[in-house]
């Protein structure tokens, strides 16, 4: 099988992420999205703690305790870019003024199912942060993870069986295999990396993935 | 004359009792209330209800009074991070007990405990284990939850400037939680960078109106030895 | 009958006014209280349009047409002032911030409900602004007005004959004749005015009227 | 590239159809977008429902639409004051529709409908006839209004300061309503004193992020004759 890095995979999302796209990007992963962001693109990055128009990371020695992003890196303001308390960062984003949001995910489901904060196995109780409100709230929700599991098991599949982030919320998925969009049908494949084959790909996915359509 | 201006941290949490809830401001070290944090645990104020975005790190800030035992809720909604540890032991120990609540929830619940609404219908979390036991509804064919006021008995808020009255202007995303929680609590208390002069603010910069803060406190003007 | 004029019941509940406040003065009558605050007390004005720390009226020529209170008179700012928007207004109103809002009324009952915004002889639908988020706000809500109305009718009556602003929210109102606070018994006499006794007011008074306390 | 600045004020309303809601900023003569409300006026646009908390007085603003006949329904806080003669003379005839909400019930509920929240529960009218018909409910003994969110298809705002994003900085308390407007509309568009370049308004006196604002029109740039 084909499978894409987790770097290739960060640039495929950036592909789909329109010039003047407001965009939330979670924390590890999705947060790559922005190294392969087109330069000939605007793209206004949003940042839960307080933040739009967050810029590169801050150049060493020139760090402000107080200028993080939402992962607490050291981040910079682009001209352009303003800050607000977090209610109303919440309000930005619950209010679905965010065209994208682009997040990981344990398990995504057929019917837009996200589950990307706890699993049935956790030792202690797991953070939630702003994922929740990210899920329901952005007009679009990206997902960007490994097709399967460590160990090999399915991530896409009919009914989620860790906890859920949110019901009905995932618009597209993008995995090391391929790129899928949640149709009212199921999950229907967009895009296939390199060689592989939509009977390749169903094999090691739960749900039942629906060939690219023509319309 | 309204002057709230106090010249030491000590004196700025010496009235909180042990039992207190207690917000903190701050999103991971950003904005966050070090120095109130360190002069409240010197005090040693017990059983308090800890209500903060984290739960700190390392052997700082909130994770110092983890460590100290003097803890006894914490409601917040990213508990964990790189370097959690004194969370992740008082909870698998049994002795704190934690309400997690998602971002945007906690920041408005805390919000709106300061603009006297009773409660308030959000769709984030609608369908997940975080809305369990509460009462939801089905509104125009999208999910709720019905969420309520969550005040404080004291906030701790960290801020750039103030002056007398008790205005704070914020660095950058410094922001954060504090001005809800500055709303919220039946006192408040910042530590700012810098106190300057009544008039010497640009009004139309100034975030949290002197309204919503008790006490100011410069945190150059005293040191809380370690 | 002793009778105060107006200005001498805005002097009057002007000293009820304690140094260090914030305090919100309705349209009308109520403005007028700021006129009688001792220069020795410092009062934070609240403006319900966004403004805290209202100073003077704008000299001549120095009008700001974005700086009025909330009876649109042109105002200034005092050193210490600030602004915000409306719903930050409010907030600050109905989430108990204020320490007291004095108000105009038509009536008010003897459990402390306020009708100061409609009568039952309306021609016009009445506007409410910011009356009702008043009367359920401040942490003491004083009426000023007359004792009774211009036809001699009564205003302090056992139960609102107007529709009403709020439930059970005057703390204490001020009359031309007298000062008498709302208690769970009923209205308190705090002062008569002048020569005024309790016998004289309570003739143009429906509800009963408590003698002054001792404890 | 994002550029939310538009050439005329025209060109700014064009899109607004027949029937529209439509939002105005302002509290009286204070940061009210009197051009863009002129602008609306001479397109002829009708059947409006407008959203504000005034309904203009003399012949001038608000005013000036229910002149023309353009409002079917007013949904304000004050719709009286000294020279409401317009808003009178409609109403009186039947030929405009009034929904009073009281001005913190006003406030909030646009801006709840800016930020995904489905209701909530005020103390303010409860017990009245501002709460009829309303579901209520008692919560710690005290009374609340349930209270729905109040969106706009448009949104016409006035401030002092513009960027190409679309970031807002205002006058005093030219605040108002603007900053809630904006984000409760589906199109938020912004009469402004004086646009700035990129990077050069302060990023910490930005009222409205330039997320919540889909046009910009600088009111020097233009007039419209009247």
């Amino acid at each position: 099988m084909y499978r894409l890095d987790s770097a290739d995979i960060a640039r495929r999302v950036a592909q789909d992420i329109p010039d003047g796209s407001y965009v939330n990007l979670g924390i590890g992963m999705p947060t790559k999205v922005a190294n392969f962001v087109s330069g000939d693109k605007q793209v206004i990055y949003h940042s839960e703690n307080g933040i739009l128009g967050v810029g590169p990371a801050a150049a060493p020695g020139e760090e402000n305790i107080n200028l993080i992003n939402a992962g607490k890196q050291y981040v910079t303001l682009l001209a352009g870019g303003c800050y607000f308390d977090n209610a109303e960062s919440f309000a930005m984003m619950r209010g679905g003024h965010l065209d994208i949001a682009v997040l990981g995910a344990f398990q995504v489901a057929e019917n837009g199912d996200l589950a990307n904060w706890a699993t049935n196995e956790d030792k202690f109780p797991p953070a939630v942060g702003g994922a929740m409100d990210l899920a329901i709230g952005a007009k679009k929700l990206f997902v960007i993870m490994r097709h399967t599991t460590a160990a090999n098991m399915p991530k896409l599949l009919r009914r989620c069986t860790y906890p859920l982030t949110g019901q009905a919320v995932v618009s597209r998925v993008f995995t090391d295999l391929a790129v899928l969009d949640v149709t009212p049908a199921g999950f229907r494949v967009v895009e296939l990396f390199g060689s592989n084959t939509l009977e390749e790909v169903q094999a090691v996915t739960e749900a039942r993935l629906l060939p690219a359509a023509e319309a | 004359m309204i002057d709230k201006r106090l010249g030491s941290l000590r004196e700025a949490v010496a009235d909180i009792p042990d039992g207190a809830s207690v917000m903190i401001g701050g999103f991971g070290n950003s904005g966050i209330p070090l120095r109130l944090i360190e002069a409240l645990r010197q005090q040693g104020t017990r059983d308090m209800t800890i209500i903060s975005n984290n739960a700190g790190v390392a052997e700082e800030g909130i994770a110092s009074l983890l460590r100290d035992g003097l803890v006894k809720k914490i409601v917040c909604s990213f508990p964990r991070s790189a370097g959690s540890v004194w969370f992740e032991k008082r909870f698998e120990a049994g002795e704190v007990e934690l309400e997690l609540v998602p971002q945007g929830t906690l920041s408005e619940r805390i919000r709106i405990a300061g603009a006297g609404i009773g409660g308030f219908f959000t769709p984030t979390a609608y369908g997940t284990a975080l809305a369990e036991g509460k009462e939801t509804r089905v509104i125009d064919g999208r999910g709720y939850v019905l969420e309520k006021p969550l005040p404080a008995d004291f906030a701790l808020l960290k801020a750039q400037l103030a002056d007398p009255w008790g205005n704070l202007i914020y660095d950058t995303a410094g922001r954060n939680f504090n001005p809800m929680m500055a709303m919220a609590a039946r006192v408040s208390i910042a530590e700012v960078h810098e106190i300057r002069e009544l008039g010497e603010l640009d009004p139309e910069r100034v975030v949290t109106p002197g309204i919503y803060v008790n006490r100011v406190v410069a945190q150059e003007a005293q040191h809380v030895p370690a």
